[in-house]
């Protein structure tokens, strides 16, 4: 149960041999992201959102290439830095714009928040506020697919669940026993670590032992593991497909550390003094957007006109849907009593799922 | 013939059923595989069900009652046993935060049909740390359904009531009762939550309690109809839903009301029910509702302190004797 | 000349000016050090105290929450800052297992002088998992004490107190509140434990609560005194003691009583409130208590289901006027 | 901060090197803490004690070894498996007995039992009933020794913590998390694992990845290591001493793994079907009061005689520990509302410590 393999070596050029269309997927999904981000913060600072506004600027790289290394029915679940995923997943942005908004249109009925994204149809199992508090969640997805696919439905095990969090979640209990648990349980699923150097306004070496090689922490409990570039989503893809292909076919959890970096503050209201702005500028040379758009205007069939074209679409889509998310109107006040119980009883008038799917 | 087993009995049979009846049940706790249950619950289930739906789970549980959520998110119905209550505190953020507030907090994409349950309660010389009365804490939380059986019989049924529910429910059994005995129907039956039992009927004076300390109230009613005082004694059964119409209907009856609950007095279900009962009985109290419950102390050890921390039958009768002006 | 500052600066005046006249005393918490504070309550004391006795600690709050009552356990005199109480469930077990029942445990060795102090409540739209209002889950816990101030003045005086106390003690910071002026002495002062203020004085009823709602209570009074009706607005101050003659005493005079608590209603402190009002007040009440509670559902994101959730001054008009027959 | 060093080497022989009269103190601190739990499951079977049991035998060696190794002020703290632990330390058995007992004359006024014995005077901090809780208090116990010593006293810190605790709380959120801010902190503290190879019923490698080598959970928290053969108190002594003194002269933490066996069952209830009865003889075989008795009649001057004194002397004094716990009166019923607060209000008494220490 608990022996320790060799870590999967991840393949080279695995997204290099892709067509230019998935490629081009990728990219559309990344400027999706961005733009959405860029919007979300207008519309915080505009005071039309409340709450905590946690930008995922500068990880696009991390949600897009490991979701591009998944099944549709994979699940996948994060932390309340949890926008980019949803996105990557396939929600449209105007029902995560109006979950913003607090509009009943929104992905969580308005009740969500920034914070708490969920998609089922797109196995999107959340945006979970507590910090760690979503790893033992995870081994619950993983648990139960495993237990699906094989003592339900009597066949293989054939799903693997990506459980990302923070850097700054490695400090809690629950990823401990989260982790040990999935070793000792041979549950099929990833923890992917999105290792963006700080916890709010701590470094991680600050807060985190071992710091300098993380992968140290898969080993205390007998993980697969892989340290990848985050900025990159080419290399997101290629160290997490033979990963995620491995889990699932051994049923064997991992532990990934995703290097990356998130270019804005923890939340809307942080004035970034913990770090230089050359870090930051570092960084944004790296960036995961124009990496992959160099990439492929000048080894793919794209050019500087079809990547303009890209960015207005994505711009018109994302202005479209904050048209879409305003007109959705707030939740009524009846909406209080629905979804604490799925029965009705006293004041509770029971639940129903929203209305994304709809046609 | 009426079957009488032990209470331990009827909730093994509650699990045995309804995972009989539905692949989606599992069982998940500290020892309840190998070891067959730390107070012998599961006995036997490993052996029927084997190892993938009977599993041990190591000294996590934080990380298996998230595990157990995270398993109903995608639709399985999980059963997660504490070796006691006491020991979920380490476990509150996932059993507080998560499972009640999954439904809310996605619009009503992922209700969380959940079972945790496990020895409760107080009264085995267990010291501060191993005698919590968790009921009141955590009944405070919209989302969870709350059932404390009293017996066998109710300990199969509302278990069986609790493992069918789409909501967490959280299912308190005093492990003082493990061993006590009573008619049990084989088969299938269910017992609804939010119904009230009236465990005796009287006219004088209306005691409320849940699980354990019902056998302290109905002592205490048998030594007080020999005074002459006849005692309604209520068993509230699930604190989330609570019956409060059938308990104040009895206390419009009787005038007089005392309320038993073996949790800490302060911000308790006792103080839920006598407000409540103020409330809706107004009119008709003729004095105000007596609470009996653990002394507002951590649970000692000694016998004879902790004997004199927790509810009992004598201070049941001078509760009632006081309330109804007879002491 | 009376000075006004900040809720949260005076709050860091408090821990500043027990800091310098003990050395035991020492702030732990998140981003307390060198970002200043996730609220800037901390702001500058990096500087004054250095990091030895500011200290920055991962978000490990079980973690560091027994590390603080392990330091008492020693001598110390620990400061453990919740970026919010919210976060607390997760360090459940330690706070609530540990520090109110060690001196207990150890037969009177071990006092743990502590005080686990931080930003409270709901009202910042912020969801299901950020707006816990832990007091009522809390308060039931004998052995520990809890502090909820009212206005920057109280912050100060009652976070000195709880300070200098040698028992743990929790002080609930309203982050709705941090950015309110209020007059402050600059120096040493103390408001004492089990102590209410009465910030209103009427005579048709009374108003009972504690923090930021108090601020909705007097809105309503304000209200309601166009409309003839006098309420008296007490602040409870303290949950852990609870001065329950100054309430009671006040509806003796009145013969009404409103309570008002932003913790969700079942098992709260707002019943044990009304529960023991009935008790002391019995032949003096000319209705039952009425609360006014959060709606018994989690917290929502969308502004208007939130400000539909939690008390306000309309909800309390109505409560008031319904209480005292005028409704 | 968290970079890691090599791990001392145990020194040969540093027992070996120390005066009879140690040795036989060590024999005679074994001798006392084996007849004491004898005793105790004979008063636990006559029904004089109530609550949960757990009996330390077999484990004799580590608590000696272990407290050996440490100055008289240095903290210790542990599980609810504590006996052996404040024995060790000097506890007097009639204190320990009357708190089993529950009377007043307890080492915790009778209010503690079993799980919760405590002896300030003797740096004793416990005695802790919930798996893996005591792992933050030792923490902290560590953080106000260097806090005292360094900025209240302005000298060098100069005390260790030994934090023990049992295979089964490796499972903990709280051991992590102890391990990670001692790590971060610098704390001279030891976290020493007493693996006797079960949680209750759960061999320890059906509950904890990795338990092939338990020294990766050091690696992972950057923490000094050593795995030590508990069996042998002469080994747990040469093993604890050198990491005992880095730890102070550092302080740096360590985690220590004490290989060792228990006897009995988990709890007085425990019928061990869980292991065979060939194991259980095996390490019968490896008894840590026989090695040392050998070791002290082959080597040393100290005979059979003398032994068999030793064994007299020491049920002797179990027998009037007994007696004097049972004369010691139940707590009063006052008592209920003492300890709860150290100040007197509302139906509260204040406080007192216990009586032992008094002259
Ligand atoms: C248990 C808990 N403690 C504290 C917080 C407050 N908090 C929210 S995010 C955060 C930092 C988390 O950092 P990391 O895990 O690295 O994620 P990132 O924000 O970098 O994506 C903190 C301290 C929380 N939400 N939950
Ligand atoms: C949090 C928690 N969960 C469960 C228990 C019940 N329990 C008590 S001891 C024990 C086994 C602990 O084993 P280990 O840590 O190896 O210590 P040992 O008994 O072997 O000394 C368990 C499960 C508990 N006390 N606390
Ligand atoms: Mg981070
Ligand atoms: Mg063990």
């Amino acid at each position: 149960m608990s022996t320790m393999a060799t870590p999967p070596a991840a393949e080279q050029n695995l997204a290099a041999k892709l067509p230019d269309e998935t490629l081009r997927e990728w990219l559309s999904d990344m400027l999706l992201i961005r733009e959405f981000e860029v919007r979300s913060m207008q519309a915080y600072q505009n005071k039309k959102i409340g709450g905590f506004l946690h930008i995922y600027i500068g990880q696009e790289a991390v949600a897009v290439g490991a979701v591009a290394a998944l099944n549709d029915d994979d699940p996948v679940i994060t932390a309340y830095r949890d926008h980019g995923l949803a996105l990557a997943r396939g929600t449209d942005p105007k029902h995560c714009m109006a979950e913003l908004l607090g509009r009943i249109g929104g992905c969580s009925k308005g009740k969500g928040g920034s914070m708490h994204f969920f998609d089922k149809a797109r196995s999107m199992y959340g945006g979970h506020g507590i910090v760690g508090a979503q790893c033992p969640l995870g081994v619950g997805l993983a648990f139960a697919t495993r237990y699906q696919d094989e003592v339900i439905e009597e066949g293989r095990s054939r799903h693997v669940t990506v459980c990302f969090l923070g850097d700054g979640a490695l400090n809690q209990g629950a990823f401990h026993e989260a982790m040990n648990l999935a070793g000792i349980l041979d549950l099929p699923m990833i923890f992917a670590c999105e290792n963006n150097g700080y916890a709010m306004g701590t470094a991680i070496d600050r807060g985190t032992t071992r710091a300098d090689d993380l992968a140290v922490k898969a080993v205390a409990y007998g993980l697969e593991r892989a340290t990848i570039n985050g900025m990159d989503v080419q290399k997101v893809y290629d160290g997490m497909k033979p990963i995620v292909e491995q889990c699932r076919r051994a049923s064997r959890p991992a532990f990934v550390e995703l290097r990356t970096y998130r270019y804005k503050g923890h939340s809307m209201s942080d004035p970034r003094k913990y770090r230089t702005k050359e870090e930051e500028q570092y960084y944004e040379e790296e960036d995961p957007i124009d990496r992959l758009a160099n990439y492929l205007m000048t080894q793919r069939s794209f050019d500087g006109e079809a990547y303009e074209a890209l960015v207005k679409k994505t711009r018109t889509r994302v202005r479209e849907a904050i048209k879409w998310a305003e007109a959705s109107p707030a939740p009524d006040l009846d909406e209080l009593y629905t979804d604490v119980y799925v029965d009705t009883w006293g004041p509770y008038l029971g639940t129903s799922p929203p209305k994304m799917n709809d046609k | 013939m009426p079957r009488s087993i032990e209470f331990r009995e009827a909730i093994r049979e509650a699990m045995c059923e309804e995972m009989r009846r539905d692949a989606r049940v599992f069982l998940l706790g500290e020892e309840v595989a190998q070891y067959q249950g730390a107070y012998k619950v599961s006995r036997g289930m490993l052996k029927e069900f084997g190892p993938r739906r009977v599993i041990d789970a190591p000294i996590s549980e934080n990380g298996f009652s998230g595990l157990g959520i995270g398993a109903a998110m995608y639709g399985l119905r999980p059963i997660i046993e504490f070796m006691s209550w006491s020991f979920s505190l380490v476990a509150a953020d996932q059993i507080l935060n998560n499972a009640p507030k999954m439904l809310y907090m996605s619009g009503g994409q992922f209700p969380i049909p959940i079972v945790f349950r496990g020895n409760g309660g107080a009264g085995g010389q267990l010291g501060s740390t191993h005698s919590w009365c968790v009921e009141s804490m955590y009944a405070n939380v919209p989302g969870l359904k709350m059932a404390i059986p009293f017996d066998a019989y109710d300990a199969k049924g509302l278990l069986k009531t609790a493992i069918r529910d789409d909501n967490p429910v959280f299912v308190l059994e005093s492990e003082r009762l493990l061993s006590v005995k009573g008619e049990v129907p084989e088969g299938d039956y269910l017992v609804p939550f939010g119904e009230a039992a009236i465990r005796r009927q009287g006219t004088d004076c209306t005691i409320v309690s849940f699980g354990r300390p019902l056998y302290f109230c109905l002592e205490a009613a048998e030594s007080l109809a020999a005074e002459g005082i006849e005692c309604e004694v209520i068993d509230g059964r699930t604190v989330r839903p609570l019956d409060i119409e059938t308990i104040s209907r009895s206390v419009a009856r009787t005038n007089y009301c005392v309320v038993v609950d073996e949790s800490w007095p302060f911000a308790s279900i006792g103080a839920e029910l006598a407000a409540q009962i103020h409330v809706l009985n107004f009119d008709d109290l003729d004095n105000h509702v007596v609470r009996v419950q653990a002394d507002d102390v951590p649970a000692p050890y000694a016998y004879n302190l902790e004997q004199e921390m927790l509810p009992n039958a004598r201070k049941i009768c001078e509760a009632v004797r006081a309330v109804t002006y007879a002491a």
